[in-house]
């Protein structure tokens, strides 16, 4: 059964220096709350895993936490580059970034095997492209059966995977909706699970579309009332879309960067950026 | 995402009143998709794109964004992929694995809209790296996204991109995407099961695969660009079929909706 | 895009002698007026495909329809066996039945691989049971990662697919909630797909728990309110236990079992039974 | 459905007044699920038991049915693993692969019922075929279901089945599900993930395997039963552990719930 935990409390017993850490998303319920925490536990030499590594994955690269990066897509999604991640990559600043590159498609199905306690997934995919010379973590597969070859890519299995959804009840069993993305395959992928709220609830009334992650599976879930912003949750919040342009400005130059990050994040313990 | 973010709006090479290169790209795109056709579109171009076809002459279109909305009908352009009004408006949402899965792997994708940080004259694309070497690049492109899967198996693919030397190249830095890789039959032997690559449409003209070679030719100009200007902004030895017609210009009734849609855009971001 | 048109059309346009035919259900919503449609067109060498094979098959195998099953449960659940089943594998009356064997997650994961364009699928099955020496569709496959030897089976493609749902709008986009099974993955394996549903509306407000089939996805939807009749369906009806229990005795018996079929099945085209 | 339906109940050897075997049985199977378990169950007596077990000792048990249903919680006992009361109380209704992926196969179950047509001394399972010529079979059972799986991965197996020779076997007929297979280390041989049988529960006492051998022994009879009786009823030699206890008959409490259990069983089935 999952711990209802102040997220302070949360981040601190669930997530170590060198984990695999996986914070999902997609565009939709991003749990920014929970990567500022990590960036004030000063968390060092994380492998951070994401399909769509955005604004809040800058911050973390930027803030000098992350040793590695696993992904699919790296950029501030309707504007453009992330320049801390592009910063890392590109000059090994504030310190270096190995990348794992793979498709949407292969993160998914990664995702998709750890959740189902396979070592592997197979898809129609990178066949012909040049990602398959980067890692060892794509290769062919013959089918058993007709011969074909397809291609496979192992297991992502995170020590941790963050998601931020709309509520829990007490029991800590928690209800989001909306674009769920590639969360619930994340969670059950991990070793631990937390889970950031907008609020608890009594009951969770069946909604439409709504997916249901029980308490059983999970670690901790925190109640972090806005905990998704910039990002949004679906019947709570809209997409603050003009911070993600203000961060283009803001995270071009380190300096302004780190300014930022130490008013916004770093003394914002407790009180989250609105 | 599906390659490099969109950029601002700039003039064709020679300017035209009444309109934008970008939209006239922007109509191109649009024309080139039937009604009925199941559309899987990312944000930027494309998506504006493919909601001025739903809002002229292809009512019918199913867009399908890789945030998991089948069917979605936003009634103003989302800005991003995630956008709340695609969800609100979709016939289903589904997760992510399903749609890559059962609905993009299955082949039940007619038109998938890409987008080059550099392009081949077999129409490969870039958007991972510019540079030789893949680990210290000279500029770190966003990545893959669900582009690689894309070319492989919709049925066909779109490429929307402004044309410039730097753009299309006579190789690209690294093969993020195929289109027909080195040439005839190379899609067969990779086992891919899409057609690949149907027009490559710029801010200039447009641009098809020579059905033997495979290879990119210009066939068309846009009013106000000219075959020189095409191929000056191309960087491989441009064949231009002999027949290039100019295209349509946008009618008084698509530019109305296309503006009107880029004005709603995003509607609600960041207005609570 | 789907065409919404009478059960005899659409079972006579979509369903052949000699196809591959599976008629879905979980308990819920199991298509049997689809089924009686096709024991009252004659179809023959059918190769029925299901999880749960139970009265509608016990139906269409009793009446000579079918050549082979694929199947991994075959009972009248909750009641005890399904006398014409047995009777066509013990003593091939009315005519030899051939069998493949799987599991039920076996089965379940063939669907999904259908469903995805893969030739196979993976999971952790089957090994040390004496299934595997039954059928050729259940093979070792190795983790080229970690070399672990897993399970593969090949996908489901069945020429066609049925399945009952409550309600389509009159562009033929489906919708059914409650449990749904592997009614999804089933419909989309499928070369075409016929969907029966309690009724036609104008609009398919959202609702907890639905699942929607995009009418592009489907072939034909027909109008057959109590379709799924002596199941159910959630919403519309509620499953006729007593009916289960009664076929035990009808069908126990070839001549009683023959003489139901001709007066609620044969001659009861156009009205379904209650 | 997890093995062949269960019949009807019938006095245990010696008739005892108060309860019927089968009650007993129920009884002793709802005792064996702990509070907070996570448990995969068929429809028939595991369902229940482990409904019983719900409204008495362990009121946290999360019910898995293999229809989808995620934490159900019938008011009344369902008379299909497809009963719409297990939609209508569950804390999500899934598809049946993700329950058999991301929920079975992924270890995420602690207990695993199953019954059996045929068991033999390491708890290996026939609910296929009787008779030793699979393509002719004297009886044709209704087959694996969901059962070689939840074998191979729920945490513990717990194996509910009426004892007699006709079941209790020295060989049987068709491996449809792995207990200890042929003894010690084949369950890690097969790459089977779970830890296998904990205890067989029948109508006469209760038999689990020696840690050593692995061979099912007698441990417990039931009230009204006899050591004999249960050695009698098994087609091996039956090792009898040397402190065999008896076990507790049924509490008044343990009686009147499962008798309101079977009262009100499948309440609204056809009667629409």
């Amino acid at each position: 059964m999952a711990e209802i935990v102040p997220l302070g409390q949360a981040v601190a017993e669930l997530v170590g220096d060198g984990d695999t850490v996986a914070l999902e998303g997609f565009t939709h319920l991003i749990p920014f709350a929970a990567g500022h925490e990590i960036i004030r536990q000063g968390r060092r030499d994380l492998t951070l895993v994401r399909m769509t590594p955005d604004v809040i994955y800058d911050q973390l690269i930027g803030m000098g936490c992350a040793r590695r990066l696993v992904f699919s897509w790296g950029g501030n999604p309707g504007v453009g580059s992330l320049h801390r991640f592009r910063d890392a990559v590109e000059h090994g600043w504030p310190v270096p970034l190995e990348l794992e590159e793979h498709s949407h498609a292969g993160m998914a199905n990664r995702y998709v095997a750890g959740a189902s306690g396979l070592p592997f997934a197979v898809l129609r995919g990178y066949v012909g492209t040049d990602l398959v010379e980067q890692t060892p973590n794509i290769k062919p597969i013959a089918c058993p059966f007709t011969g074909e070859v397809l291609t496979a890519v192992p297991a992502l299995v995170p020590d941790v995977t963050v998601v931020h959804a709309q509520r829990a009840d007490r029991a800590g069993n928690v209800q989001m909706w909306g674009i769920t993305g590639v969360q619930k395959e994340a969670v059950l992928a991990a070793r631990r699970a937390l889970v950031t709220v907008e609020e608890i609830v009594d009951e969770l009334d069946a909604r439409p579309g709504a997916v249901v992650l029980p308490s059983w599976a999970l670690s901790h879930v925190s109640p972090v009332p806005g905990g998704s912003h910039p990002s949004y949750a679906q019947g709570y919040s809209v997409r603050d879309n003009d911070f993600y342009i203000a961060w283009d400005k803001i995270s071009r130059d380190r300096e302004s960067f780190l300014a930022w990050m130490a008013e916004h994040v770093l003394q914002a313990a407790g009180r989250e950026i609105r | 995402m599906t390659g490099p973010a969109p950029g601002t709006t700039r003039p064709a090479g020679g300017e035209v009143p009444g309109w934008t290169a970008d939209e006239m790209m922007t109509v191109a795109a649009s024309r080139a998709l039937r009604n009925g056709a199941v559309c899987f579109v990312g944000i930027g171009l494309p998506s504006t794109a493919a909601n001025l076809a739903r809002r002229t002459h292809a009512p019918e279109l199913v867009l399908v964004y890789e945030s998991g909305t089948l069917g979605a009908k936003p009634d103003y352009l989302p800005l991003s992929i995630g956008d709340g009004i695609l969800a609100d408006t979709a016939d289903s949402v589904i997760t992510v694995p399903e749609v890559f899965n059962y609905w993009l792997q299955s082949g039940r994708v007619d038109v998938g809209f890409l987008s080059a940080a550099q392009l081949d004259r077999y129409a490969n694309i870039n958007t991972t790296v510019v540079g030789d070497d893949y680990a210290h690049p000279r500029v770190r492109l966003p990545g893959a996204g669900g582009a690689p899967e894309i070319a492989a198996s919709c049925r066909e693919v779109i490429v929307v991109v402004r044309q410039n030397p730097r753009t299309f190249v006579d190789r690209v830095d690294f093969r993020t995407s195929v289109g027909f890789g080195g040439g005839p039959g190379d899609r067969g032997r990779l086992g891919l099961r899409g057609a690949g690559p149907r027009m490559v449409i710029t801010d200039l003209g447009v641009l098809e695969p020579d059905p033997h070679t495979c290879e990119l030719r210009l066939t068309r100009v846009h009013p106000g660009a000219t075959v020189a200007q095409a191929v000056a902004a191309t960087g491989w030895p441009l064949t231009v079929t002999d027949d290039v017609t100019e295209t349509d210009p946008p009618s008084p009734a698509e530019l109305t909706v296309l503006r009107e849609l880029e004005a709603n855009k995003g509607q609600t971001g960041g207005r609570s």
